[in-house]
């Protein structure tokens, strides 16, 4: 079946919510307006306003409301319209989602899903285009999902929803209308396990979310130069499959990290220091990143895409790896 | 009933307070809940109450004085009774007990004693394959340290075979990958070791950069295995000074601006003279050529200072004498250049002497540490191999290095005639840095006439 | 004495505020010792409020409270013991040794914690009544706050929401006049709390926190409109706490006469006082309760002191469920 | 003295001067400073020593009959030419 991304995403929404009672969808503008970015598009009809519950301009307070009502014994999904406002709601999803479990002794779990917009290319300027996956990634208690698939848009859903704690998912503004085909049975998929997207043996290029495909096609263009790089797409920033990275580096010896977060402190940093702790010997090479430039993200285009890694950032970074560049 | 009043704790971080003031005085009674003394730290001045009801009996620690947390402050005698606030207005008999207001909970902790070890000590245990029940304990309470799991992987030695370093475990690498540091493996192929016949004692047994001590170059691609130098036992030694004189060689290529120059000489006359000396004379006391050219070098370096030090923090330090470098070549391999000191001073004869227990000391591996540390200049002769010139690289941080090469028999201009007569190439290498050609023109023609005159026993 | 007296509403509501009294006295005498740590933030003078509005809820019904809930601890019922281990950390705490002082959790009584973010509890609560009102259940959460939630903007999104969606929270704020050492007149250009909430279409009551009579019946009058479907209520209670902040509070910034003026109206004392008066408790029933009182914290720190620590192996638990979801 | 004591006593000094070497893999005739690799103050140190050793001056301008081990054992077992 043709679909996009945005499709695959309401089509799990609508699944979950006819599957199960204790499903409701709450957030800015997801019900009258059909969403911020029309994920929820048409669902209020189908489902009413109890279900797709309009929430005000509250972050703090529906985002609590949220993790209040999973701990009543409901299944919220929460929807943060973009990355940016998430920052309103700091103190629910860290210092109560992440936490109750834990400071109630395991009397307390949190079982909720947030999903929210992120990342730059759409020319939104500094507030809007965050890659702040990797910060939440930083926290125990939560989970962080980056589909970057229509597969995965489809699948983490469900996943997400069955898991009893709080599970983030961060869904890549540029990849709402990516189109492409999705098998007519799609259903849940795993939410722990990173995927090997295109298998290579010179080196190993691991990225998520949006930076998934313009890896993929530096993938191919640095097949043209007789590089033979293999792709792992994380899926998930929390917990990391580490297993499938090393698996890989130990394999072609040589890691270049795509991360669309600034490099300071980022999600790139933390599988680099793993990759030396857990698989230092079998490198040829220092490992690579490809992150943001240390910018807030520019308005002007030219700027933008200056600022976040692009092809041929990529194709650069695998170079180097392989003593090439 | 004595009972102590003790400095509170009143946050983690107080270590200790100061009384600033007591409020009561001893006979005084207090009550539970009174203010008795005032506490100073670094934080807050604190008014501190009391738990008892009593009478103070003995104030101990007094104004001005610190305390640590716990430390007697006073002496009370308690009444007995905790009868608190006001709500209690007549004393009276033994109250009828009352049906309590939920359960307590058992105060019995039943559950069976969990031996717990620190993270730590379980790694180690894990590590080694080592059963913890059977170590006895020094923490504590008798928990595990991790001096007692060392000691006790120690105590064990190699007899249980699980002690030993396990193999590395075959993950997803492609056979006959060597795991081996990135240090290592780029000496490793500067230097034509094939990885493959190294064995590796790093983590994970990879080869760590000290694997490589003792391995010799294989001479071709995919070889067979290194194996250590068929010369010696002491190729372990032997190969850590190549290592060393590679290193050396390759940051004075990096760091030193060379320059070269060369002079070829007519040795024809003091050879002869050499050569009817030494017929007077025994074995033992025969002067080889070599001497004679250590003794023209001292000579020149003497005159010509600027050849003749060290460069140090980028300037130039003359030395305070002519400590000559003899670069020696070893038995097996390898090189080493160890000085003569004050060698200007010596006579031909008496150089002869030094180099000759020299070169006997270097070949038995009985060089002192002094001989090695500091020459000034060092003299490469390569004459006995049959090369015509040698254009040496410097030993940092000197900063000249003479080369000789071997006498040959040249046609020879010698007073409008043409003759053959013996000639020998003397060359320099010299830092820029501190001298320049002008400089090594003038070291190279006082070297020549040198050696012209011997001053020959 | 008679049976009615060992059991009636008012001896009840004195023995749970002794509970408290005599529970947070041993544990400054504990936290002195040393054997309790970190942050120990005290209730005694503000018993009234947690007594009165906890006797007016169920126990289908969930309560949220802040890092001051010792007593809201033991007032809902969690057994002194299980909180005594908790400020312990020990394995047999309330939260088994995970929370500490300001974070007592328990699923039996539904008690969703002591939060320690000001105001961090009250979108919780707004999501507990809405997972209420979506399964068309009539219980009530009682959120528990102080007046220095209300300069937070989590306090003005929570209120709005549950009015704005018309869920059972009972928002309980806890006016003692100060936070930490700010005097509500130098943070809220409208110290009135309750004007505050009825801005939001909320009915909000004033009541006297000292006076625990006036809070149960302040409580037990909004809980019933609450379950009648009026929607959210608001209790300002005006309240006092005679200790510091916390332990480590020199109490600079108020006057030792206004404590000392608030202690005329220490809540057990005018309870006390009026049980006298009206001849249902003297000396030999208050003996009696002070004597089970004290019996049952005795208990408590032996089995806290009794209670084991847990193991350190365990400790990245509760970071995920382990249980299957429910 | 024969050529082959000569010759045992020169291998025996050459032991002294290059341990490595094998005498009986030594081929007689081949030219000791580079069969050997010995140099100038290795050549001396064995004249001198196999001098010492049979009692005999070798004087510099007899080196070249030197120069193999069956050279060296011939001049050895040949009286002196004084």
């Amino acid at each position: 079946m043709k679909t996009t991304y945005r499709e695959a995403m309401r089509a799990a929404l609508r699944e979950a919510l006819l599957a199960d009672d204790r499903v409701f969808l709450m957030g800015e503008d997801v019900g009258a307006y059909g969403g911020g970015f029309a994920v929820s598009l048409g669902l209020i009809e189908e489902f009413g306003p109890e279900r797709i519950r309009d929430a005000p301009l509250s972050e703090s307070g529906f985002v609590g409301a949220g993790i209040g009502a999973a701990l009543g014994g409901m299944r919220p999904i929460v929807e943060i319209m973009t990355v940016n406002f998430s920052l309103l709601a700091l103190d629910q999803i860290m210092n109560n989602a992440a936490t109750i479990l834990h400071m109630s002794g395991g009397q307390f779990n949190v079982p909720l899903v947030i999903r929210m917009t992120t990342g730059a290319g759409r020319q939104l300027a500094a507030q809007h285009s965050h890659s702040l996956e990797g910060w939440l990634a930083h926290i125990p208690g939560l989970k962080v999902l980056t589909p970057a698939t229509l597969e995965d848009a489809r699948g983490m859903l469900a996943t997400a929803l069955a898991d009893p704690d709080p599970v983030l998912i961060f869904e890549h503004g540029t990849l709402y209308n990516m189109k492409g085909e999705l098998a007519d049975d799609a259903g849940a998929v795993d939410i722990d396990r990173a995927a090997v997207r295109r298998a290579g043996s010179d080196v190993s290029l691991v990225t998520y979310g949006g930076t998934l495909f313009k890896t993929l096609d530096a993938a191919e263009e640095l097949a043209g130069e007789g590089i033979d790089a293999e792709v792992i797409d994380l899926r998930a920033l929390r917990p990391l499959d580490m297993p499938t990275v090393i698996e890989s580096v130990r394999r072609t010896h040589r890691a270049v990290i795509v991360d669309e977060g600034w490099r300071s402190g980022s999600i790139s940093a933390e599988i680099s220091a793993r990759i030396t702790e857990q698989a230092f010997w079998d490198l040829d090479a220092p490992v690579v990143r490809v992150c943001s430039a240390e910018v807030p993200i520019p308005f002007a285009k030219h700027l933008e895409d200056a600022a976040v890694p692009q092809v041929a950032d990529v194709v650069a970074g695998a170079r180097q790896a392989v003593g090439g560049g | 009933m004595v009972a102590d009043f003790r400095m509170p704790s009143l946050g983690a971080d107080m270590e200790a307070g100061t009384v600033v003031e007591w409020r009561v005085a001893p006979g005084d009674v207090v009550r539970r809940g009174d203010v008795v003394v005032v506490i100073e730290t670094e934080k807050a001045t604190i008014e501190a109450e009391v738990f008892v009801d009593g009478v103070v009996d003995q104030l101990v620690v007094e104004v001005g004085q610190e305390a640590e947390v716990g430390a007697l402050l006073a002496t009370l005698t308690a009444s007995g009774e905790e009868a608190s606030l006001t709500l209690t207005e007549t004393p009276t008999a033994a109250p009828a007990p009352l049906t309590p207001a939920r359960p307590a909970p058992s105060a019995v902790d039943a559950r069976p004693r969990h031996v717990t070890h620190s993270p730590l000590v379980r790694h180690l245990a894990e590590q080694a394959h080592l059963d913890l029940v059977a170590v006895d304990g020094t923490g504590a309470g008798g928990a595990l340290t991790r001096r007692d799991v060392e000691r006790a992987i120690a105590d064990r030695g190699y007899a249980d075979p699980h002690a030993r370093a396990a193999p590395p475990v075959a993950f997803g690498g492609e056979p006959g990958r060597v795991k081996a540091s990135p240090l290592a493996r780029r000496r490793a192929a500067a230097l034509g070791i094939d990885l493959k016949h190294v064995t590796g004692t790093g983590p994970e047994g990879a080869v760590v950069t000290a694997d490589l001590v003792g391995v010799t170059p294989s001479t071709d691609q995919g070889a067979s295995p290194a194996v250590a130098s068929r010369h010696r036992p002491a190729a372990d030694a032997s190969f850590r000074r190549r290592v060393a004189l590679g290193n050396l060689m390759a940051r004075s290529k990096r760091e030193i601006p060379h320059y070269y120059l060369s002079t070829t000489v007519e040795v024809g006359g003091p050879w002869d003279r050499l050569r009817e000396a030494n017929e007077r004379r025994p074995v033992a006391g025969r002067v080889l050529p070599a001497a004679v050219l250590l003794w023209a070098t001292a000579q020149a370096a003497a005159e010509v200072p600027v050849m003749n030090g060290h460069w140090v923090d980028g300037v130039f330090v003359p030395g305070d004498a002519v400590h000559l470098g003899v670069a020696i070549s070893l038995r097996g391999g390898g090189l080493v250049a160890p000085s003569l000191r004050d060698a200007e001073r010596c006579s031909v004869a008496e150089l002869m002497v030094r180099l000759r227990d020299l070169v006997g000391r270097a070949r038995t591996g009985a060089l002192r540490t002094s001989e090695l540390s500091d020459p000034t200049i060092t003299v490469t002769n390569l004459g006995d191999q049959g090369v015509e010139s040698v254009f040496g690289v410097i030993y940092p941080p000197q900063v000249a290095l003479v080369g000789f090469g071997t006498v040959v028999e040249r046609p020879w201009a010698v007073d409008g005639m043409l003759a053959v007569r013996p000639v020998l190439t003397a060359t320099l290498s010299a830092d820029h840095r501190a001298s320049d050609g002008h400089d090594g023109a003038r070291f190279l023609t006082l070297l020549a006439h040198h050696l012209q005159e011997p001053e020959l026993p | 004495m008679t049976d009615e007296m060992a059991s009636g509403g008012d001896l009840d509501l004195l023995r749970e505020m002794l509970r408290i009294r005599r529970f947070e006295e041993r544990c400054v005498e504990l936290y002195s010792a040393t054997k309790i740590r970190g942050f120990l933030h005290l209730y005694i003078g503000e018993e009234a409020v947690a007594v009165g509005v906890l006797s007016a809820l169920g126990p289908a019904d969930a309560v949220v409270a802040t890092y001051r809930e010792h007593g809201h601890a033991l007032a809902r019922g969690i057994p002194a013991a299980a909180i005594m281990a908790e400020m312990f950390g020990r394995i047999d705490g309330c939260s088994g040794g995970r929370g500490g002082s300001m974070h007592l959790f328990d699923a039996v009584t539904r008690f969703y914690g002591g939060n320690a973010i000001v105001a961090g509890g009250l979108p919780v609560a707004v999501g507990l009544a809405l997972a209420d009102h979506l399964r068309g259940e009539d219980t009530v959460t009682a959120c528990f706050f102080g007046e220095g939630a209300v300069a937070e903007g989590e306090f003005h999104e929570s209120i709005n929401l549950a009015a704005l969606w018309d869920l059972p929270v009972l928002f309980c704020c806890e006016n003692n006049l100060y936070a930490m050492g700010t005097a509500v007149a130098r943070s809220e250009s409208e110290t009135n709390m309750a004007r505050k909430a009825a801005a939001y279409g909320v009915d909000a009551t004033p009541v006297d926190g000292m006076d625990v009579g006036a809070v149960v019946d302040a409580a037990t009058a909004a809980v019933a409109a609450i379950r009648r479907g009026d929607g959210p209520q608001f209790l300002e209670l005006h309240t006092y706490r005679f200790r510091a902040h916390s332990m480590y509070d020199p109490d600079r910034y108020r006057d030792k006469a206004e404590v000392e003026e608030w202690k005329h109206r220490d809540p057990i004392l005018l309870l006390t006082r009026r049980l006298r008066a009206d001849g249902s408790l003297d000396d030999h029933h208050l003996e009696a309760l002070e004597a089970e009182v004290a019996a049952e914290i005795d208990e408590a720190v032996a089995f806290a002191d009794a209670s084991g620590l847990e193991p350190v192996e365990d400790l990245t638990r509760h970071v995920h469920s382990e249980a299957v979801p429910r | 003295m024969n050529q082959a004591d000569a010759r045992t006593v020169v291998l025996e000094v050459l032991a002294g001067i290059a341990p490595e070497i094998d005498g009986t893999d030594l081929d007689p005739d081949a030219e000791l400073g580079v069969e050997l690799d010995l140099d100038s103050m290795d050549f001396l140190n064995l004249v001198d020593g196999v001098s010492a050793r049979v009692g005999r001056d070798i004087p510099e301008h007899d080196y070249p009959h030197l120069t193999t081990l069956a050279a060296f054992g011939a001049y050895l077992a040949s009286p002196p030419a004084v």
